[in-house]
């Protein structure tokens, strides 16, 4: 029942084109891609480092999904509007977020840490299948603006909301599909199948495949290798092209492996085996593209190197930005619960703010 | 629109609130079951999608965490949207995106972030319904912080605060109190409405000081024509927002009466009036001739409605609770 | 994407074979099916009545629904449980739940009726959706009893829940779906598709049958025509097996309609035109039935007439039944809230009941 | 099993009650996200999976009203489950599935059907957590009746507590303080619980009641202790029950000191603090010498864990509470 997930890059770097994943390759920038994975394989090592100094409380490492982030990220326009999981990394690089300001929310500085209409990049989401539903919502908007299947490429737009395998038991994703399926939204539904919701392997959520689940609610799904960043690519930049020409949305599903455990709190030790892990890094997506990129000559060394210093810039950046992060203050959670602060409200933050001050 | 006040029932006057609200902002939609062509069950949106167009007043699929949750996306794509849901016992389906989103979104982005969202809900019994239409679920929101609760006790209220509550930047908890739906008033709708989180003294009095909200305030009323007659000038209150509580309307009435009775049809435990108790008795115990004391809904389940007439607080156990005051 | 619903009977009461729906019409007791369907309509008839003379407060007509039901309860072993929303007064009928206690919950004097274990027919469930995962956690326990897949016709059973078109849209419902496919649990999802949820067309709800939800969790859907009787029972009885045995879920969609308004206080002339009953009012379920029996003379006069005085009966059962439901008792919610009555509840209740008494 | 009284961490202590409860009774099973070959997040369930099998601890799906939704499906067909919802922020999933249908299932069957679910949830903040990690969330299911809720403070309490509360024919909302899953203290395996709604005299004292519950318990006799040094003697009740609340305790005991703190995690509106309050003032009004205090989290969302030291109600804050009440 359930298919081989389509791919278009074999490991050891051959290109296959795939009917169903149009793609000419010689359009794409696959070097940017290569840079944008490399990249975000090092905010990705380095906050798991900085989280084991103590500097973060805890970090959702992402190793092991950077085709797929970093894939269907290369298809969005910038008006095009992103709504993450936790894990998105990857997707925050790639749009533009400040990689340190991903921090916060780890560091405990805030519960967010980026303005989300700054790049069209919503903030992390921890509810699983909570932010399907604003995906939907932010689709509905994106219709009443008039602002799909205009055919004026500067103005159709749509959303491109991420999700894990585990997300697709939470009743409110299966709400999104709905709505999304009945108003026909530009809306593309990206599901990382990392094949782990925390210790529960797929197989607790279902016996087919994430893909097969859009035929239910009457649209599209799809079936990719999360591995290979073009296969990715392909299939999301097709998808959201339909979604802003007016055709609707797809379910995408991207096979892949979380190969770290489930956050840098989990012990992975307890529910599965390395062997399946080193399976996974044999496919590695960052060696899969190099592998194509220098077998056809479109890198040398050079890059490589370029790539790598900016990786270390990045990463002394990470961690001076991390270290600095101001605390947010006191009266921080008083100010922000309303717009305008009511009275009693008023009193207790008076009231937390003398504690505060007297050391109390 | 007229200028000329005019008589009708709540209903309509939410319903012209609504209309104005539309007209005024074109970012102003409406989402909800069965809210279009059956104009709602209440018909409290009757006419509305004749008058915007199915793109602005919504029939929803059958889902409340859908209403909500796709409220709170078109709310980050900068419309106004105005959820029904279609019973008070229904809106638990959505209590996630309510109070793990809704709630918490301003919070989450540092203050970057409103999500202007009504929702709107019928509540309270009284109406010989069946189970899951009478409840009562104000207690519920009022302990999330970062929403707003509002319920209208009039038709004119009903028009100010339904307006007030779309042009609001925080997201408001709307409690229509569904038994007086048809209740007739004079409705000013040249009225510019007034802020959402103030107590109305709607009778002054000397001797008690009585408040309570929505589908109480006649009853609340009625106390006070009795009590009256037997010498006893009872200060009623209309609590009107429910969070944040004008305590300052409330104190300073107590400090004047030294008596205070809570009504309301929730259940007792951990409800508003535990709350307004609660903050009296601390800001102001030395002015309290007697304790506060909460007639309400018993700790049970909403009974069958064979019931409902006794179990519901009323004239008499209000007004026995006003004795045992004055017995202080 | 929407195949025909599937029949054994055409309207004028001709019996075509079906390969999907195997059936023996020999060896059914037609008769009883007819007459289960003409008690059922009664039961609905009067209680429309009894609304209109203020003795209930509002009745959920299934006029148009009779075969759906019908046949969907003729599938059932005694040890099935069952799992209605508030329509099912014909699966209640078949169940042989008094039909006088279908009436308390729309008189005021109950919220329940009915001893849900005695006929294994559990309460009605206006929360829509709510009762498919109590379907769900009943099946759970039949596989924990060990009473599926046994072989065993006197131990294997199974549960046969009930829910709306419009029930498709909650995520509770399609919950549900995941844990029964994923669990492979002995359930069987039935779906009366009447086509409307109050006011809402099926088309805000989805594109695409109902059956076909099934596909997207990866079990098996059927779609069949909900007013010929044989059909409903034909698939419920295969899916009812197949749960039985081990086999796992089934949705079936009863392709019917709604020919009253949704309650007596709905007002359908808002919404939709008569015309549309018009024809489905000519594809009325009971004459189909007795087309065909009568049709095979598998029915005569003599036996409609006996119906006919059964009808009556049943109809003055059910008034003045209904007039003699009792009041519940004032202390009634006091004591079915807990157990055992906290101290400040019994408190309450004696402060009630001294109000009661004094008639204040 | 000993008889030996041994010392573990609460979250031990509820694992071995939970084993108690499995090995004594085989309706009784487990369903959770993550509960099985992991052991849940905090590892309350480490090794029943392998000890009791996967068809009595089952990992769940994720979904949350899916595992209380089939918990009562399994409760009809005779089981006892006992959910858990992996952290307090992701229950609210759940929360139709609790208020309408489990809640309210024995007053809709008039008495005839008990559904024995009980709903452990890790509960509270001080563990550095991000978002939805550390909310309080008891109010809510105190003001909703037909539920229990309770929660231990002590690995004794926790130990018999669960198994009360597996054998309690009425749903039990189970409420794990899990900032103090590892203090350790002694638990003698070999007591009978006693019953689940009793609060608790856990330092006897003349001058003050101090209520508290949960992770607030240790922090309530560090109070009591400074207070002593300054020869004021706190009585400390740990609640225990939060639905029903055993005022018989808290009444008696503050007939006798004259005052009353309450503290706790949860914000203050509508919340625990506020029905202790009111019930006191409301039953006692002449023995209080001071009014109520509620010591509380404060009316905004929780926030990023660099301030929740600050922002949770601790020592302090508490003393501050009692000179406050010693000042009238
Ligand atoms: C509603 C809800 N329930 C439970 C959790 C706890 N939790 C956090 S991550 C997770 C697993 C998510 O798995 P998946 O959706 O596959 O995403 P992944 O972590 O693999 O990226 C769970 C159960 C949660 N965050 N939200
Ligand atoms: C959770 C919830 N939301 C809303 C309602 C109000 N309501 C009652 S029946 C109904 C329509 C149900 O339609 P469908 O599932 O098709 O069943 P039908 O009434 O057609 O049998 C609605 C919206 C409800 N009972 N429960
Ligand atoms: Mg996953
Ligand atoms: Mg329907």
């Amino acid at each position: 029942m359930t298919s081989q997930p389509l791919s278009l890059l074999t490991q050891d770097g051959t290109y296959q084109s795939q009917m169903a994943l149009p793609l000419d390759p010689g359009s794409i920038d696959c070097a940017q891609l290569l840079r944008d994975m490399i990249m975000t394989r090092r905010v990705d090592s380095e906050a798991i480092a900085l989280q084991r100094q103590g500097e973060l409380g805890l970090w959702p490492s992402l190793l092991g999904q950077e085709a797929a982030q970093v894939g269907a990220a290369a298809s969005l326009f910038p008006r095009d509007v992103v709504f993450p999981t936790y894990r998105e990394h990857g997707v925050a690089w790639c749009r533009g977020v400040d990689p340190v300001n991903l921090l916060g929310l780890f560091r405990g500085t805030t519960m967010g840490g980026w303005d989300p209409t700054e790049n069209n990049f919503n903030l992390y989401t921890l509810v699983i299948g909570a932010q399907t539903l604003h995906a939907v919502g932010y689709a509905m908007g994106i219709v009443r603006d008039g602002d799909v299947g205009t055919g004026d490429p500067e103005r159709d737009r749509a959303v491109l909301v991420f999700l894990g395998d585990g997300a697709l038991s939470e009743g409110e994703t299966n709400e999104a599909f709905v709505w999304a399926a009945a108003q026909n939204l530009p809306v593309v539904f990206f599901c990382q199948n990392n094949q782990w919701a925390i210790s529960a392997p797929y197989s607790v959520q279902s016996r087919v495949a994430v893909a097969q689940r859009a035929q239910g609610f009457g649209f599209k799904g799809i079936r990719v290798d999360g591995n290979d960043v073009l296969a990715c690519l392909s299939a999301t930049r097709e998808a959201m092209a339909a979604a802003r020409s007016g055709n609707g949305p797809t379910l995408i599903e991207a096979f892949t492996y979380r190969r770290n455990p489930h956050t840098t709190s989990d012990d992975d030790g307890r529910y599965r085996s390395g062997a399946e892990n080193d399976v996974w890094e044999s496919l590695d997506p960052i060696e899969r593209l190099k592998n194509y990129l220098v077998g056809s000559n479109k890198i040398d060394q050079d890059f490589l190197s370029k790539v790598g210093a900016e990786e270390q810039e990045l990463a002394e950046k990470l961690r001076a930005g991390c270290r600095a992060l101001p605390n947010p203050a006191p009266d921080h959670p008083f100010r922000n619960t309303y717009a305008e602060m009511p009275k009693e409200l008023e009193d207790q933050m008076i009231e937390h703010l003398s504690f505060v001050e007297t050391g109390a | 629109m007229t200028a000329q006040p005019s008589t009708m029932p709540i209903a309509h006057a939410l319903n012209a609130g609504l209309r104005d609200a539309m007209e005024s902002d074109d970012k102003v939609m409406l989402l909800g079951e069965d809210i279009g062509q059956l104009g709602g069950v209440f018909r409290v949106t009757d006419g509305l999608q004749k008058g915007f167009g199915d793109l602005r007043v919504v029939d929803a699929p059958l889902g409340e965490a859908g209403i909500v949750g796709s409220a709170i996306g078109l709310a980050m794509a900068g419309y106004r949207p105005v959820c029904e849901i279609q019973f008070d016992g229904f809106v638990f389906p959505a209590m996630n995106q309510i109070t793990t989103q809704l709630a918490k979104y301003r919070h989450r982005s540092d203050g970057k972030i409103s999500l202007p969202v009504v929702i709107r809900i019928p509540v309270g019994g009284g109406i010989g319904a069946i189970e899951h239409h009478s409840e009562s679920p104000e207690a519920y929101f009022a302990h999330t912080a970062g929403l707003k609760v509002v319920t209208p006790s009039s038709p004119q209220e009903a028009y100010d605060m339904i307006r007030a509550a779309v042009r609001c930047d925080d997201p408001v908890i709307f409690l229509e109190p569904k038994r007086n739906y048809w209740l007739k008033g004079e409705v000013d709708l040249s009225r510019i409405p007034g802020p959402l989180e103030k107590a109305s003294i709607v009778r002054p009095g000397e001797d008690l000081t009585l408040v309570a909200y929505g589908a109480l305030l006649p009853v609340a009323r009625k106390v006070a024509d009795v009590c009256a007659e037997e010498g006893r000038n009872v200060e009623v209150i209309d609590l009107r927002s429910l969070s944040p509580i004008d305590d300052e309307t409330i104190l300073r009435s107590v400090e004047r009466t030294g008596r205070l009775v809570v009504a309301h049809e929730a259940s007792r435990s951990v409800g508003l009036g535990s709350e307004i108790a609660s903050r009296v008795q601390d800001a102001i115990f030395h002015s309290l001739e007697a304790p506060v004391i909460r007639v309400t809904g018993y700790d049970t389940p909403y009974p069958a409605s064979r019931l409902e007439e006794e179990w519901l607080p009323g004239l008499d156990r209000i007004l026995d609770a006003i004795d045992r005051s004055f017995s202080y």
